[in-house]
């Protein structure tokens, strides 16, 4: 339990300094310190059990189906990584304390400061690797948001952007490789999985896993060839860079892999990866320090250098390495922790990171010089510190290993990264603190910081020397259990101490000492040397890279997404044609159909010649937009022609109805659009769009010929048939299957036309703003206009077609449930009658006689057919279902009345409403264009009037 | 079914077919819109007229009753094919026909409609084109 | 009363014809139901046709109904004629103006439908007081003869009917 | 309570009619109703799960028809969760849009609910051309939904967005043609029995009727070639918009899964998963498409809509593996990918509106107001869409690529996730730091009109943000559900029995 | 017969196609048109035909031509007419806010839309 | 007898839609475009009707009836369109 809250206090915790940065800053900073503060007591109480080597485990179930659960697990490694990662974290929250100026946001600060020790922690006692690879990931996210901390720095934001593409891309390799790892195993309980060395060792998928699980960690650790964000990283405050680029992030990947030591290493791929990713990092990063002006810079690399010499360690494989290698990340952190803090006292009191403007800094500050001196000089591998012992201890190693059966290779490279470490080491002292102040001109006037920023430095300078005299005392049970923890077996024989006679290492030790103080005498020359080379700037690199990536992603991105319709349809139809001739093809024995074929009869063949002729006619003319109106008029005709011919009678009548309806609207449409169709295509895209087109017109009609050349046995509708009359009441049965086997769909379908309508009236409702507006105000009339709005004639006869009309209506929709029609034409009779009154009388006179509103019947419409299903359903039947009697009346005589026919009102309100709503929203864009007030008279000239019309025109609302 | 009866239909319907294609054999030969406009309104209504009769007559001896309701296809073609080829008349002259030199005067203080505008107060929706014209 | 519900009696009986044709049947059924809506029709539509005019002379329309369908039946044969023999170049199309007394614009229209329907002559345009005619002939030697005919045979009796 | 199966369909339809009827001139009003019912639908679709999970498949016979001859609708654990989805995703929708988006147009809460009429509609119905009719109603209230509040750049995406449906439509009737003209049925589950006794020389057109409609699905579900509507519609959406048209996509691949697991399952014979060797590779190109739009995004909104493009490649990965532990994973990416798109969108819209001028470009801009709140809110939706732990995205991938294991794929299924992810990473990344960071290197601050703490959106995107969190959180008894989802999709009688009754089991050997 | 539907539904759907890929909304719509008529065709055929048996029933008669796919194209009928409704109103308002009635917004010759200015 | 009739009724409506088609596409007004497209619809009529005797049915009335008035209110709605452009106005 107390496990599961070491790891969540510093994420319960981090509310804290949101919440209290109200009450000023060091109320904040203690509390997030008091967080820390409480997670490590917890852990320290746990100590002496782990050291004498228990192991605390402790389980919760989350995702059992995947493996994924929330375990942990604390053992020597994982303890020494917690103690590392909470007390450390526990002096940079006092550190920062006093280093964030007062314009930083501290709260913000502490916050992602204990989000990211809450997943350092949880990486490193998470039992599950799945459960690691959140908190990995997490620490990549935490360290984005500290990074870029500084957000108004653009450096703070490249680096903070470079860290985290490369650690998270880091991450996701090692996604994989863990899935791998735990496929091998069949557990992603780590328990589980550092038992099954022999398993992992012999699957073929070592080696991948292996490489993508390396990845990540060589990514997060920085090492050789990702070694290039960490300094880019420095961006960051330096309380940030100490913690998470010394300290803990940077060892993620070391953690891990001692994690995995057991099972991964001792196979050659491990040695040759690890141990030489490791040795190139130390020695590189070593020599890339000696030459950074930047004093983080430098630390920097000093800690590429260092964490490479731990992956070179745990890449040797031997137990005797993994010791060494886990003295060394404690000393590393001590050390290196308390350098970086140096580094921010003198940034933070000189004003600057230069190293070519210090000198003789001790004198002016002298503890923090102290500090930085011991420290320094540890990482130097010096005697008495603690740096001399774990250092001696790699040399020792080195000296021992083979590399492609060279033995020099190893020794020798592993002396010259020792002698740069001094070199650059010794440059931090010398150029630093010793010798004359260079520059007199530095931005501030440095003298010691306060105690609470060098106390943290000092307590690890303690540690730093302490460890270097009494190491097995202080450091030597932390490490016992800890390499105990990391081999998994029996540890070797070691002493820890800082003399272990004339060994190798020694000799080694010397010649780098000796060789490192007179490269650092050399510095300058080397200086102008190296800045002569051109090295390959990482940070170019990448942004390069990225840059490249973009353009990359653009290039392709864009122009595949160039936003040119007709390129998506010509995809989506080509891909159409495509995949249903591979359905077709892949399906073998395709045998054509056998039904008998119906006669061609004369009137049918000249109708087939009329559709030929208009469908060409309309594609060859289509640039005069009134006759390709026409002639798809036409074709409308004819097809109803043949539903009629074919018998579908209801097909026919809607058709038509349709058609009229869509001849209004499009030629309102046409008023406003050019009445022209500009020739503008190539003749290749016309080339492409007519094979495209010939190709789907013969998939298609040679789909529905094999379809109607072949018999369909039995269908459903055998049941519409038989049931219609007897259990639906009615004797059309395209009607019943409407409004009662199929009325959920109608219902469907009059509420997209309700939609439409009201869409209609949204898009048209906007017109009076923006640029349509304008467009609108100044729009000239471009055709020659006859002068009389509503020629007499017309005015007449349509208010005789009214009342017939209505007639008509009513009867359509009345006989709809036995005869061809329905609530659907007949509320396209209606609303044509209606519009013809609008057409020929002029909106404004029509309009003020019609008394219901659209949107209402719309409403209504939808509600009517809504209530025939609902009130079944209230009555425990299924919605929608439908009844009906058989009335009988005097003289009237006998009459069936269908609950169906209350949804086919619905039906008829619907489109009354969805019809007349769009055509009369739509016409007022014509009237805005044409400039002409709406009529109050419905003819021109009314020749019965006596007077003199009275009326102007009126101006429409 | 009586001879008789029979041979009426037949002629009614031979009559009919006759008329409706002399009325669309009229739209192509005649060689201008306004003479071309009296072969359909007329040859097609009488043709449609006496197909719809023979329908009365065959369902009324075919089925027994008197079925009416082809009249009201009737009415609604007479009722509508005047206005029609009023319509298409106006729509022509308005773009083909100058109504000064093509047109006798209508000798009243008003000309055609079409061109001569009239309304309340004078309202003239063509000198607003005229006027964006210049 | 009788005024209120039924303003328009004529209309109501054409509307019930109508419902009767549509229907097909005389029944009683359908006579009720096609006479509850040939009065409920005229009087939602009653705003859309002001001033309807009211015509109760039921012998000039039937004689008018009768002439005019004879007329057809005469124009179309005349008609059918001249397209079928006559070459185009010697029909002597022409638009004639035909002055109006009528000044109801139902009676107008009729008049103008009856002139399109009828021998060689289509009503093309109206003057915009709606006080003359224009109709174009088809084969017209004498414009006044036609002009005349139009006047006497049917605006004629259009007026005894309408006014 | 299998009554209430077509409330989730006919109470959105009322309440829309009702809006449009009685309350269209008070905004006020509208907002109650609209509001008030989709609470309610989130109240009865929750039952409505409860009870799924508790029970086989349930069928509901409209009009009291019985199956295949009339139009059933049928509740399984799928359609149950997705209805529930539907009213979840809908309720934080129509709070974002109560504050101030629904007034720039017209009838916003009826197209609203409509549109919830729509999805739901699809989600439940059994019935393949009722399955057309619900397509429809979602789309054409999509459209009034897409176009609302006009502008050019919206106008302009709205008519691509409608032409390209329109024409899947007519393809739709196509597929649906084809098949019913082998099958001689329309209803899902008569298909499944149907189409393993076509006659041989038949299957060959009930394949390619089969194929187009899978197509048709794709389009909708956004899959490459045929997603090019996605990126302009939903970048040049309203907010709400954008974020409702999150379950749009899937739809799609709802409809992929339904009818290509019940009618060309294992049941079906020759035609057995026929959709796989489609879907898988096409998946993946989407996926990288999608990322890659991600990377070349040079506006807010189009960065978002190429990263849903991105999540519906990885969904349908799972879904074109057409395994019950792919589905169940896909399934918790569906939901995941859901509410982080929506997520997304609504918070960029409240960056956008903070942005003034500057709009949603990737531009550096001055600060603006909040800008560290929304910060905040925006790098949680990312880690969602970017599928980075802690929320429910990594779980979804991690699922998914659990998964893929067994897949002759695996390699490129592995390889392309881990890569795109990366990519949405650092497009995002990028992102992030010119909205809100490089804004601090600029001088002076922009202030825009309009209410500094609009409440209801940020309760909104604060919600779709939770949804996110709570499925981390119960990712152990969600994916317990969503494994309830695999076994009924894959046991497909269960189905079958639900609708036609037993015997028709017998039919197919089962 | 069947021969004349098949290929008229071939030829609706290749015009129909045709003038879909146009650059123009208009003809785009009437595309649509076309193509929705090929469809609905389509859809009816699919239900095989038959001459003068419409599905009305009459005592007497026993044969009836299939009224399925009669209903599902009224239905589709419907749909697409309130489909072609909203397209023809979005393409008059686009053609109004932008000014020309490409598909793509764009004005004639002028390169595709170079994405956005960063 | 009728069949016979109704064969000859058949060519003749035949190529009187025939003609209308060349009187549609060779124009040369629109006028006389709406014209041929009128006339179509009065010889769509008459081809129902004679199919209706045909085939001894009743069934096709209500298509011939709303031929007749769709046929109208279209042709109104061309010229209208070509009279003032705006047709509801
Ligand atoms: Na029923
Ligand atoms: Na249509």
């Amino acid at each position: 339990m107390s496990l599961t809250l070491i790891v969540l206090l510093p994420f319960i915790g981090a509310v804290l300094p949101a919440i209290m940065i109200r009450a000023g800053r060091n109320a904040c900073a203690t509390a997030t310190g008091s967080v820390t503060l409480l997670a490590l007591i917890l852990l320290m109480a746990k100590a002496p059990a782990v050291i004498a080597g228990e192991v605390f485990q402790v389980s919760y179930s989350w995702l059992p189906e995947l493996g994924l659960n929330v375990t942990f697990f604390l053992d020597g490694l994982g303890l020494l990584f917690a103690t590392l990662i909470l007390g450390i974290g526990l002096l940079i929250i006092i550190y920062a304390r006093f280093y964030l100026s007062k314009d930083d946001p501290m709260g913000r600060f502490y916050v992602f400061l204990l989000l990211f020790q809450g997943a350092m922690v949880g990486i490193v006692l998470s039992d599950n690797i799945l459960l690691l690879l959140i908190f990995w990931e997490l620490t990549s996210l935490s360290s984005f948001l500290l990074i870029g901390y500084w957000k108004h720095l653009p450096a703070g934001r490249q680096g903070a952007r470079m860290a985290l593409a490369v650690t998270g891309a880091g991450g996701l390799a090692m996604i994989a490789g863990m899935l791998i790892l735990g496929d091998i195993v069949g557990s992603y309980d780590l328990t589980v999985i550092l038992q099954n060395a022999d398993l992992i060792q012999a699957s073929p998928m070592y080696l991948p896993a292996l490489i993508l699980i390396l990845l990540g960690c060589f990514t997060k650790s920085a090492q050789f060839p990702f070694h290039f964000w960490l300094p880019h990283a420095m961006a960051a405050p330096t309380p940030v860079s100490a913690y998470l680029h010394s300290a803990t992030m940077v060892k993620a990947g070391i953690f891990l892999m001692a994690r995995m030591w057991p099972v991964l290493s001792g196979t050659p791929e491990w040695f040759y990866i690890v141990a030489t990713a490791g040795l190139v990092t130390m020695v590189l990063g070593a020599w890339i320090a000696i030459f950074k002006h930047d004093l983080k810079g430098l630390l920097a690399f000093s800690t590429v250098s260092h964490l490479g010499l731990v992956t070179m360690l745990l890449g040797f494989g031997t137990p005797m390495a993994a010791v060494a290698g886990v003295f060394h990340i404690i000393n590393h952190a001590t050390f290196k922790a308390a350098l970086f803090m140096t580094a921010g006292i003198i940034d933070h009191e000189t004003g600057t990171r230069d190293i070519r403007r210090f000198g003789g800094l001790l004198n002016l500050m002298p503890i923090a010089g102290t500090i930085g001196i011991i420290t320094a000089a540890s990482m130097a591998g010096v005697i008495p510190f603690n740096g001399f012992i774990s250092k001696e201890m790699m040399l020792e190693e080195a000296w021992h290993t083979m590399w492609l059966d060279q033995n020099w290779v190893v020794p020798l490279l592993a002396t010259v990264g020792a002698l740069f470490s001094v070199a650059y080491s010794f440059r931090f002292i010398f150029h630093v603190w010793l010798g004359k102040p260079r520059d007199e001109n530095l931005p501030h006037h440095p003298h010691d910081p306060p105690f609470g920023m060098w106390a943290p430095p000092a307590l690890l300078t303690v540690l730093v020397v302490l460890i270097g005299l009494f190491p097995s005392v202080i450091a030597g049970p932390l490490v016992a259990a800890t390499a105990g923890a990391v081999i998994g077996g029996e540890l070797p024989e070691y002493y820890l101490s800082l003399w272990h006679g004339l060994t190798p290492a020694l000799g080694m030790s010397v010649i780098a000492l000796i060789g490192g103080s007179l490269l650092l005498m050399r510095h300058g020359g080397l200086m102008s040397v190296t800045a002569n080379l051109s090295r390959p700037d990482a940070k170019a690199m990448f942004d390069c890279g990225i840059a490249k990536a973009v353009a990359l992603s653009r290039l392709v991105s864009d122009n595949l997404h160039n936003g040119s319709l007709q390129r998506y349809l010509a995809i989506m139809v080509i891909g159409s044609i495509g995949i249903g001739l591979s359905g077709f093809y892949a399906q073998p024995d395709f045998q054509s159909g056998s039904r008998e074929l119906l006669e061609v009869s004369p009137p049918a063949a000249i109708g087939w010649l009329l559709l030929v002729v208009t469908c060409v006619a309309a594609v060859f003319m289509h640039h005069n937009r009134l006759l390709t109106l026409l002639l798809v008029g036409v074709v409308g005709l004819i097809v109803s022609l043949g539903f009629i011919y074919l018998s579908a009678p209801d097909l026919a009548l809607t058709q038509i109805s349709v058609e009229v309806v869509t001849v209004i609207l499009m030629l309102l449409a046409l008023n406003i659009l050019p009445k022209e169709t500009p020739k503008e295509s190539t003749p290749g895209r016309k080339m492409r769009d007519g094979i495209v087109s010939i190709a789907a017109g013969l998939g298609v009609g040679g789909a529905i010929w094999a379809i109607m050349t072949r018999d369909l046995t039995n269908s459903i509708s055998s049941y519409h048939l038989a049931n219609s009359k007897v259990e639906g009441g009615g004797t059309n049965v395209v009607n019943v299957i409407l409004v009662d086997f199929r009325g959920f769909d109608t219902f469907g379908e009059i509420i997209v036309l309700g939609i439409a309508a009201l869409s209609i009236f949204a898009l048209i409702e906007t017109v009076t703003q923006g640029e349509a507006a304008k467009r609108l105000a100044n729009w000239v009339v471009d055709h020659r206009r006859s002068a009389d709005r509503h020629p007499m004639m017309m005015v007449v006869a349509t208010r005789v077609m009214l009342p017939l009309s209505l007639m008509v209506g009513v009867y359509i929709f009345l006989r709809g449930h036995n005869e061809p029609g329905g609530g659907f034409i007949a509320g396209l009779v209606v609303s044509v009658a209606l519009v013809m009154q609008y057409m020929a009388s002029g909106f404004g006179w029509t309009q003020n006689r019609m008394k219901v509103n659209y949107h209402g019947m719309i409403g209504l419409g939808v509600i009517a057919a809504a209530i025939t299903g609902v009130s079944a359903w209230v009555a425990g039947l299924p919605f929608l279902t439908s009844g009906f009697v058989h009335v009988h009346l005097p003289i009237v005589g006998e009459f069936e009345l269908a609950s169906a026919m209350g949804f086919d009102l619905g039906v008829f309100l619907t489109v009354v409403g969805a019809v007349m709503l769009a055509l009369a929203k739509l016409s007022q864009v014509e009237r805005m264009a044409e400039h002409v007030d709406i009529n109050a008279e419905p003819m021109d000239h009314d020749p019965s009037a006596t007077a003199a019309p009275a009326a102007s025109p009126e101006k429409e609302a | 079914m009586p001879f008789v009866i029979e041979l009426i239909i037949s002629l009614l319907i031979v009559i009919g077919g006759a008329f409706l294609l002399i009325g669309s054999f009229g739209m192509i030969k005649l060689r201008d819109l306004l003479p071309r406009l009296h072969a359909p309104t007329k040859a097609s209504t009488v043709g449609l007229g006496s197909l719809l009769i023979a329908s009365m007559l065959f369902f009324w001896v075919e089925r027994g009753h008197f079925t009416i309701h082809e009249l009201l296809i009737t009415l609604f073609i007479f009722l509508t094919a005047p206005i029609t080829a009023n319509l298409i008349a106006k729509a022509y002259m308005l773009l083909n026909v100058d109504p000064n030199k093509d047109l006798p005067p209508s000798k009243q203080d008003e000309g055609w409609a079409t061109f001569d505008p009239i309304g309340p107060e004078g309202y003239d929706p063509s000198e607003e084109y005229q006027e964006k014209e210049t | 009363m009788m005024k209120r519900y039924l303003p328009h009696p004529l209309l109501t009986l054409a509307l019930l014809i109508v419902w009767v044709f549509l229907v097909n049947e005389i029944s009683a059924g359908a006579v009720i139901f096609g006479l509850i809506l040939a009065i409920i029709i005229p009087l939602i539509t009653a705003n859309f046709w002001p001033g309807r005019p009211s015509v109760r002379n039921a012998y000039a329309i039937c004689e008018y109904g009768l002439v005019v369908l004879w007329d057809i039946l005469v124009a179309n044969v005349i008609v059918a004629g001249l397209i079928l023999f006559r070459k185009t170049e010697s029909l002597e199309s022409k638009s004639v103006v035909v002055p109006l007394d009528l000044t109801s614009p139902e009676a107008i229209t009729t008049l103008a439908g009856t002139i399109t329907m009828t021998p060689g002559t289509v009503t093309i345009d109206l003057s915009a007081d709606a006080k003359s005619l224009l109709v174009h002939c088809l084969h017209a030697p004498d414009p006044q003869e036609v002009v005349d005919e139009i006047k006497h045979r049917y605006e004629r009796r259009l007026k005894e009917i309408f006014e | 309570m299998g009554d209430w199966i077509v409330v989730p369909i006919v109470l959105p339809a009322v309440m829309a009619a009702l809006i449009v009827l009685a309350v269209r001139h008070d905004i006020i009003l509208q907002r109650v109703f609209s509001i008030t019912a989709t609470v309610a639908l989130v109240a009865v679709t929750l039952s409505l799960l409860i009870f799924a999970s508790g029970n086989g498949p349930e069928m509901y016979a409209l009009s009291d028809w019985p199956a295949p001859f009339g139009i059933v609708l049928v509740l399984d654990r799928l359609s149950a969760m997705m209805v529930f989805l539907t009213s979840l995703l809908g309720l934080g929708v129509v709070l974002f849009a109560s504050s101030e988006w629904d007034k720039r147009g017209k009838h916003f809460h009826a197209l609203f609910q409509f549109q919830l009429m729509g999805v739901n509609g699809a989600f439940l119905t059994g019935d393949i051309f009722n399955l057309f009719v619900f397509f429809e109603v979602l789309l054409i209230a999509s459209y009034g939904l897409m176009l609302h509040g006009a502008g050019a750049d919206r106008l302009k995406a709205g008519m691509q967005y409608v032409v390209i449906n329109l024409t899947g439509s007519s393809l739709f009737l196509v597929g649906v043609g084809m098949i019913y003209s082998v099958t001689g049925t329309l209803n899902m589950a008569d298909l499944a029995i149907q189409v393993p006794n076509v006659a041989s020389g038949d299957a060959a057109l009930l394949r390619a009727g089969a194929l187009i409609l899978l197509l048709v699905f794709c389009v909708k579900a956004a899959l490459v070639p045929v997603h090019f509507w996605l990126p302009g519609t939903y970048a040049n959406a309203p907010a709400p918009v954008a974020a409702l048209f999150a379950i749009m996509t899937k739809v799609g691949a709802y409809s992929v899964l339904r009818v290509y697991s019940l009618a060309f399952g294992d049941t079906a014979g020759d035609m057995a998963w026929l959709a796989a060797p489609y879907i898988l590779p096409a998946a993946l190109v989407t996926l990288v498409l999608g990322m890659t739009g991600v990377l070349a995004a040079k506006r807010l909104n189009s960065l978002i809509a190429f990263s849903v493009i991105g999540s519906m490649g990885t969904l349908l990965i799972a879904v074109g593996l057409f395994t019950p532990e792919a589905i169940s994973a896909g399934l918790y990416y569906l939901l995941h990918s859901t509410f982080s798109a929506a997520a997304l969108f609504l918070i960029a819209d409240l960056v956008v509106s903070r942005r003034g001028q500057f709009g949603d470009s990737l531009h550096t801009a001055p600060r603006f107001h909040q800008s560290g709140f929304l910060a905040v809110l925006f790098f949680v939706g990312a880690i969602g869409m970017a599928g980075m732990p802690p929320l429910s995205g990594f779980i979804g991938k991690l699922q998914i690529l659990d998964a893929a294991r067994d897949s002759d794929a695996m390699v490129w299924i592995w390889a392309i996730i881990l890569v795109t992810s990366l990519m949405c990473i650092v497009g995002f990344g990028r992102a992030g730091s010119v909205l809100f960071w490089k804004s601090a290197s600029v001088d002076g601050e922009i202030t825009v009109e309009g209410a500094k703490w609009p409440v209801l959106p940020i309760i909104a995107s604060c919600g779709m943000l939770g949804a996110l969190v709570a499925l981390t959180i119960f990712a152990g008894p969600v994916t317990d559900y969503l494994q309830g989802v695999s076994v009924q999709l894959f046991d497909t009688s269960q189905y079958i029995e639900a609708v036609l009754g037993e015997n028709a089991l017998s039919l197919i050997g089962q | 017969m069947e021969f004349l539907v098949a290929s008229s539904i071939g030829l609706l759907t290749m015009c129909g196609t045709y003038l879909l890929l146009r650059g123009r909304t208009f003809p785009v719509v009437v595309g649509l048109a076309m193509l929705s008529y090929a469809v609905n065709v389509f859809l009816f055929a699919m239900g095989r035909l038959t001459i003068n048996m419409p599905p009305i029933l009459r005592d007497g008669v026993t044969e009836y031509t299939d009224p399925l796919p009669q209903a599902l194209v009224l239905t589709a009928i419907v749909i697409s007419f309130g489909m072609t409704a909203l397209i023809v109103v979005l393409s008059i308002r686009t053609f109004l806010e932008i000014g020309n009635d490409h598909v793509d917004g764009r004005p004639a010759g002028a390169p595709s839309e170079a994405g956005d200015k960063n | 007898m009728i069949e016979y009739a109704l064969n000859f009724g058949f060519v003749c409506v035949a190529l009187a839609l025939l003609m209308n088609l060349y009187r549609l596409t060779a124009g040369p007004t629109t006028a006389d475009r709406v014209l041929a497209v009128d006339t179509m619809a009065i010889n769509a009529i008459a081809l129902l009707v004679l199919y209706g005797i045909g085939k001894a049915t009743a069934m096709y009335f209500e298509g011939a009836l709303l031929f007749a008035m769709f046929g109208f209110v279209s042709t109104v709605a061309y010229c209208k369109f070509v009279l003032r452009g705006d047709i509801i106005e």
